[in-house]
């Protein structure tokens, strides 16, 4: 740890926030050393974005200081905050598609001559700079529909680089990020320590979290439960900082014994996406797909689920050949899909709680030519107390829950169509531990009851606690298939950069 | 608790602000137009809402599915050029069995470009707008076409018939707006059309087949067309080629009126119902006091947004937006 | 180097499909029709599709914006009206040709108030933009008819339609007009920062928010710059006529928005450009020429332009098809 | 002489009503009846802008001669002025431009719409005996047409019989339907309406079928355009009268004009066909519009 100067390079007191029926920041203290990366924690919902909208001017608090660098400030809007040296690498991706990299990188501030021309050569050389500073390898003119995800991730991240900051503030960054990426990020963030910089880092990863900051506070229901350094706590007392009680780890050692094979893939290929992929899930038994973003997994998934048309290979359910032409069909084939993205493809956000987690099986939930509302209901009771779903009244509008919870409206809507074999991809993406452990559970327990389950995942902790096989994808191909108790930190990640077992030295 | 209680009827109105500016209308005009607030005054007014209020219905669906649908006006005339014309040749029920079928393949054209191929509604449906009426056109030479003997005729009742006192055109509108409004809201076929509406994605991940539900709701558009076009033919016993010119502008400042999103998901039939009833009943109240027509285009662009606006407003809890 | 360059040029199509289109019917046209090939042809169609051109220059940075503006039609009469009557005031009758001058600002100072007043709206209320101007449409026709009292206005001095007329050498003035404006116009969106600011906010207006644009001022002054061009529009066309009749201008908005649409222009909004606007004007205007020289009936002219309006639909969805990998949602 | 002539005609809105398309089919029957003529038949759709540059495009062609029904009698003007400096003479058909554009046509052929209003007009005044309430159901705001025979109406109205007044005006479209609904909210509002003037018959019958629906009698309905359903309403006795106008003759007329003036004959400027009123009195005398 580096030696700090004795005023912290920011101060927050007393914040207050409320929106119309939430009071979602309850008078929070936080203060960041200029030189440390203060990492901060908290359940899903429990205000850490909002607490850096505040403080980076785009929302006004109702009551509490802001004092940077001793002073007082105010943050009128982001520009203003950026001009005072406070970056907001935000949560979700805030890209502009149709522009370039420079664009994007200096959006709202592009250099420009007196009659407002943009100022294209020295907009292009200082991004230049920035993203070799990022190694990045693409450059300030590439149009930012044809980055992936994560070099996307990597842009939104150069922004930061744009001013001479006292305070950057990374909302969950590494999200889909890939692992070569993640260790680029962690330089830049050293260096930016090195230099003094104030970081605060909000994840949920745990092992980002230790690995990388030098304090930790902790938010819970929009107040301020402490800080502690990093050193000097563990993920036991964090956990029980952010969501009042312990996390039981158990390994997954109630294996049943799996039965017969439900889902055989032969050869299966979809053009350029993925080729020649062969496994098998047993009923019983959790399958766990790893690979970096990019990978292949979710394209797998999505045409076990009908919604690509392979070119080549056989699928077959409970050993007969089917062609899947739908999701209608692969549904009514006891399939079942909990997809990638819950906001786009898991949710109809406007709708209601049951509506969403009746919609695949309402065709069925009828009396005459009417819905019953009596049946919708009691399936939604049956999955709100399975799942300990929270939300006021099923008919609450599912986009005003907390992410983890509309993430349990998305399982358990497809739970409840009682499904041979259950196909989950990222389960836990942006969930909090305690949601997450839920989950992971969840996933187990439905396992035990006979369920044959896929899980797609890019966390190697979570594809290793929660499967029984691992399936490493690297590039649109299986690279190794590993066997219960076979699986180690080391080969997997052999695997997913495509060594495979053979060749491996 | 008094105050609770106070709250929950101040979320009761901004819930229904649309019901009540309707009231606020009704009495306004009434205040100063002796004739308006005439029952069979108001009778009539819904009675000439019924062509644009069919049509509204059926378009309402087609919104809510997260589209649009231009070409209902050039529809219902190529509907009641069909419709009359036939008439006199074929014989009343034949040419209604002839204008449905007609009708029912240009909503399955719409419902082809739109829901199979994804193409823009608001392009398509344009496209089909101009086609649409050169295609009547080209049926009809140009000519306007007239039934003989109007007496003679019961398909003349469907347009000005009456049945326990009430015109039969609002009988059609009445029923089939509480029929749509059932299907809409209490049947699965109702659910999807919402669920596509609001996540076209998410319904596809869902296992409801996105183009089946776009396919159908234009299928309705054109019925409803279909069923405007009986009203419209048989109430002026003849047709011109460009009857349904504008009609399809009125149709969806009616539906968004009602509070129907154009951004698909939300919206009910029956609020639909009464934004045509406001618009019609703007439209008479002016006439009967007087004003030049166009001034009642003023008011429709005033009505409009404030309608919407505050539509909003109260869904948002503030007046203005937040957009800096 | 050659592929490269191919490569560059098959991009370049692929994202400017209207301009295929463009050369496909001009030879098409250039083969079946001997008045087609004709430089004082060419210029007609300019001349032309200058009206709707410029109101499509305008409506471009709108719909990328992510907005639309459905008033412009009856911006083009009021403006017209406006500019055709006002010069004929007694106020102005010792100025000369100078009484073309307040009628020029006040029609086009009242076109960009409108424009400002519908932003502003938009900017406000929050309430889309398709409503907010389908609204002004009727209330702008409405005000059309009020001040005009339905009557047609004439010029009395023939110098007002002389200038509609005139020519820039061999190339009629109102083409110049037309082709400057589009230069200008390509200029501000594709160079400047506010042009830039367009696709971000039209793109993803919450990072545009985000990154301190001040979204709604930026959404006013393309309303205002659309209400200019619709206002311009009404003067040139005005001077074609050397009169202005309250229901000029109708269905226009119709045409601009399917002229933006073929040139590309995402009706979502953060994806366009002002050369395939260009190729979109021009795509209608030598349609509507061609066929005018043909002498296809007019019936089947209606069902011909909606038939390519569509066609050009389902060639653009096919050019940016992904191919059997695509996902069938 | 056995010279070939092009003439393009740019009509105004073909199809809108069967007037227009009538007479398009008999301009094109006429011109291909006639050896010597090549006809070019555009239409401007209604839409000003349209026929100006269809008058460019026919300049640009090389006519003999352009035949022109303006959408706007006032906005044509400077095309027309265009297409005479080009050396091609114009001739206006069916409702005339602008007094300003006088010196840039060679004829005009047509009805006369001022005196069409004032023929109404008188039959008003005969049918109410010079006394009571009417109301006005007048065209397509803004059209030449409309306003001239509105203008032609009140005028002669005015004069000729001061004791029938209008209580107002409300424009129909030349729709039937807008028209039927425009006369139930007149009937809902004034009880005491002896007569309407509509500016076509098409209107004329939307009026009479509202009246009769709502059960008022003794309405005296006067149009103008006589169409068929006018024709047979006048035979049921329902309607008062309207002004014969042939769309036939119209365009013949036209293309005879047209073919005058390029073989050098002298033809009247203000070349009038006969639009005569036709009542139920005398409408045995013309036959039944096709239209
Ligand atoms: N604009 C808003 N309007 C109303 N409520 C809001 C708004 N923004 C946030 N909230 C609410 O404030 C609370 C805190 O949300 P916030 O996004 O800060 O959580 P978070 O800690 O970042 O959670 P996550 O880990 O899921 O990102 C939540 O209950 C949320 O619903
Ligand atoms: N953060 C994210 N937000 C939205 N979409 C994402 C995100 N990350 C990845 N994706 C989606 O995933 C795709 C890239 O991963 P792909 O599905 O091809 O392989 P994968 O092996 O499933 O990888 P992963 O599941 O880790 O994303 C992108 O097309 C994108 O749609
Ligand atoms: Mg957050
Ligand atoms: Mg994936």
């Amino acid at each position: 740890m580096t030696e700090h100067s004795e005023t912290p390079a920011l101060r927050l007191e007393g914040i207050v926030k409320t929106f119309p029926g939430v009071r979602a920041l309850d008078g929070v203290d936080l203060e960041v050393r200029a030189g440390e990366v203060h990492a901060l924690l908290g359940e899903n919902g429990a205000g850490k974005s909002t607490l850096m909208k505040v403080l980076a001017g785009m929302h006004q608090p109702n009551e509490g200081r802001i004092i940077l660098e001793g002073r007082e400030v105010r943050m009128a809007n982001p520009m203003d905050a950026k001009a005072q040296g406070v970056v907001l690498i935000h949560q979700e991706l805030s890209l502009c598609d149709g522009l370039s990299v420079a664009e994007n990188v200096y959006l709202g501030e592009l250099p420009h001559t007196k009659w407002g021309f943009v100022d294209w050569s020295t907009l292009h050389a200082r991004t230049d700079e920035i993203l070799k500073k990022l190694n990045c390898n693409f450059d300030a003119r590439t149009r930012v529909s044809d980055l992936s995800i994560a070099r996307q991730q990597m842009v939104e991240i150069a922004r930061a680089l744009t001013v001479d900051a006292k305070v950057v503030v990374f909302d969950e960054p590494t999200a889909s990020l890939t692992d070569a990426e993640k260790v680029v990020l962690f330089d830049v963030i050293k260096d930016l320590r090195a230099r003094g910089v104030g970081i605060v880092y909000i994840s949920h990863r745990m092992d980002e979290i230790f690995s990388l900051s030098d304090r930790l506070s902790v938010l819970r229901d929009g107040s301020y439960r402490g800080t502690k350094v990093t050193a000097e706590t563990d993920e036991d007392e964090v956990t029980r900082m952010m969501i009042g009680r312990s996390l039981t780890h158990e390994k997954n050692t109630d294996t049943v014994e799996p039965g017969a094979v439900a889902l055989e893939v032969r050869g299966l290929s979809c053009g350029k996406l993925f080729r020649d992929v062969s496994f098998e899930v047993r009923r019983g038994e959790v399958v766990g797909f790893y690979g970096l973003v990019g990978a292949g997994r979710t394209e797998i998934a999505e045409t076990l689920f009908g919604l690509r048309t392979p070119t080549a290979g056989t699928i077959l359910l409970d050993g007969e050949e089917v062609r899947i032409s739908g999701p209608l069909d692969a549904i009514s084939r006891g399939i079942s899909l909990v997809p990638e993205s819950r906001k786009e493809q898991g949710l109809v956000l406007g709708m209601s709680c049951r509506d969403n987690m009746t919609l695949p099986q309402i065709g069925d939930l009828t009396t005459g030519p009417f819905v019953s509302n009596g049946a919708e209901i009691a399936i939604y009771d049956q999955y709100r107390d399975r799942l300990d779903i929270r939300s006021p009244s099923w008919r609450q509008a599912v986009g005003n829950l907390s992410g983890g919870n509309q993430q349990k409206i998305v399982i358990g809507k497809w739970l409840a169509m009682k499904p041979q074999v259950l196909i989950v991809d990222e389960p836990t993406r942006g969930i909090d531990v305690g949601a997450k452990g839920e989950i992971h559970k969840l996933i187990r327990t439905l396992a035990s009851q006979g369920y044959a389950v896929i899980v797609i995942s890019s966390e190697m902790p979570e594809v290793l606690h929660v499967s029984d096989r691992v399936i490493a994808m690297y590039s649109g191909e299986v690279i190794r298939s590993f066997g219960v108790g076979e699986v180690t930190e080391d080969s997997l990640v052999q695997a997913i950069s495509g060594i495979r077992p053979d060749r491996a030295a | 608790m008094a105050s609770a209680r106070l709250k929950g009827i101040g979320s009761l109105l901004a819930r229904q602000g649309i019901l009540i500016a309707f009231a606020l209308f009704l009495l306004g005009f009434a205040a100063f137009s002796d004739s308006f607030s005439d029952a069979d005054n108001l009778m009539q007014v819904v009675r000439q809402s019924a062509i644009i209020g069919v049509i509204a219905i059926g378009v309402t669906v087609v919104v809510i599915s997260g589209n649009l649908d231009l070409s209902v006006g050039s529809m219902l005339s190529f509907a009641t050029v069909m419709v009359v014309d036939l008439h006199d040749k074929i014989g009343p029920v034949p040419a209604i069995a002839v204008m449905l079928v007609a009708v029912l393949v240009l909503g399955c054209i719409n419902g082809f470009l739109v829901g199979v191929l994804k193409l823009n509604s608001l392009i398509v449906t344009l496209g089909m707008l101009s086609a649409i009426q050169g295609l009547t056109l080209i049926y009809s030479g140009g000519q306007n076409v007239d039934i003989a003997d109007q007496e003679a005729t019961w398909f003349s009742l469907i347009g000005r018939g009456s049945f326990l006192g009430i015109a039969l055109p609002i009988w059609i509108f009445g029923t089939l707006a509480i029929f749509m409004h059932v299907v809409m809201s209490t049947t699965a076929f109702g659910r999807r059309v919402y669920a596509v509406g609001g996540n076209p994605t998410a319904s596809v991940f869902s296992g409801i087949r996105r183009t089946h539900v776009v396919f159908a709701a234009y299928m309705i558009s054109a019925l409803c067309v279909g069923i405007a076009a009986l009203i419209l033919g048989s109430r002026v016993g003849g047709s011109q080629n460009n009857v349904g010119q504008g009609y399809e502008l009125q149709v969806l400042a009616g539906v968004i009126l009602g509070g129907t999103s154009l951004l698909g998901g939300s919206g009910t039939i029956l609020k639909t119902v009464i934004g045509v009833l406001i618009l019609g009943f703007i439209q008479n109240g002016l006439l009967l006091l007087g004003f030049a027509y166009y001034v009642q285009w003023l008011v429709t662009w005033v009505v409009i947004i404030l309608a919407v606006w505050l539509d909003i407003a109260a869904k948002r809890g503030r007046l203005l937006s937040p957009i800096a | 180097m050659a592929t490269l360059k191919q490569n560059a040029a098959l991009r370049w199509l692929t994202e400017n499909p209207i301009w295929g289109f463009v050369v496909l019917i001009f030879v098409f046209f250039s083969l079946s029709n001997e008045f087609f090939f004709d430089m004082n042809n060419f210029q007609n169609i300019l001349v032309q599709t200058s009206t709707i051109g410029l109101i499509a220059l305008g409506m471009t940075l709108v719909m990328i914006n992510g907005n639309i503006d459905l008033s412009v039609g009856a911006v083009v009469a009021l403006a017209a009206s406006l500019m055709v009557d006002i010069q004929s005031w007694d106020a102005f009758s010792g100025w000369g040709n100078w009484q073309m001058l307040p009628a020029l600002i006040a029609a086009l100072g009242v076109g960009t108030a409108l424009g400002a007043l519908n932003g502003i709206i938009v900017w406000k209320t929050g309430v889309d933009a398709f409503i907010v101007t389908l609204g002004a449409m009727l209330g702008v026709r409405g005000l059309v008819f009020v001040y005009t009292k339905e009557q047609s206005f004439f010029a009395m001095n023939f110098t007002f339609s002389d200038l509609g007329m005139s020519t820039v050498g061999p190339v009629p003035s109102l083409a110049v007009l037309f082709l400057i404006a589009t230069v200008l116009v390509h200029i501000l969106l594709s160079r400047t920062v506010h042009g830039r600011n367009t696709y971000a906010v039209g793109g993803n207006r919450e990072a545009a928010v985000n990154a301190g644009i001040r979204v709604g001022p930026h959404m006013v002054v393309n309303f205002m710059i659309v209400g200019f061009m619709a206002a311009l529009a009404g003067v040139t066309l005005s001077s074609q006529m050397g009169a202005a009749t309250p229901n000029l201008g109708r269905d226009y908005e119709l045409w601009v928005i399917t002229a933006v649409v073929l040139g590309g222009t995402k009706l979502t909004g953060g994806a366009g450009s002002i050369i395939g606007t260009f190729g979109g004007v021009l795509a209608i205007g030598i349609l509507r020429n061609g066929m005018n020289l043909m002498q296809v009936p007019a019936f089947y002219v209606l069902v011909i332009l909606g038939s390519i309006l569509i066609a050009v639909l389902i060639l653009d969805k096919q050019l940016t098809r992904k191919g059997v990998e695509a996902l069938k949602t | 002489q056995a010279q070939e002539y092009k003439i393009g005609i740019t009509q105004n809105n073909v199809g809108v009503d069967s007037y227009q398309t009538t007479y398009e089919q008999a301009f094109i029957a006429a011109a291909e009846a006639n050896e010597n003529v090549e006809a070019v038949v555009l239409d401007a759709g209604g839409d000003v802008a349209r026929q100006i540059a269809q008058i460019q495009d026919l300049i640009q062609q090389q006519v003999d001669a352009i035949i022109i029904w303006p959408t706007n009698g006032q906005a044509v003007v400077p095309a027309v002025r265009q297409a005479k400096n080009a050396g091609i003479p114009v001739i206006v058909t069916n409702s005339n431009i602008a007094e300003e554009g006088f010196d840039f046509i060679a004829s005009f052929s047509g009805p006369n719409n001022i005196q069409q209003g004032a023929s109404s007009a008188e039959l008003m005044c005969e049918a109410l005996d010079g006394e009571g309430n009417i109301v006005q159901i007048s065209g397509q705001p803004g059209y030449t047409t409309a306003i001239e025979r509105q203008q032609g109406f009140e005028d002669r109205l005015a004069e000729a019989c001061p004791g029938v007044t209008i209580m107002e005006t409300q424009p129909g479209d030349w729709n039937r339907e807008k028209s039927q609904r425009v006369m139930e909210a007149f009937l809902v509002k004034y009880d005491n309406i002896d007569g309407v003037y509509a500016g076509d018959d098409n209107m004329g019958v939307g009026a009479l079928n509202a009246a009769k629906a709502a059960g008022r009698e003794g309405i005296a309905f006067i149009g103008a355009t006589n169409f068929s359903v006018g024709y047979e309403a006048m035979e049921r006795g329902e309607y008062y009268g309207s002004i014969y106008q042939s769309p036939v003759d119209d365009a013949e007329a036209a293309l005879q004009t047209a073919i005058d003036i390029l073989d050098g004959k002298d033809v009247p400027f203000l070349n009038y066909f006969e639009t005569p009123k036709i009542t139920q009195d005398n409408m045995g005398e013309f036959t039944k519009p096709v239209f």
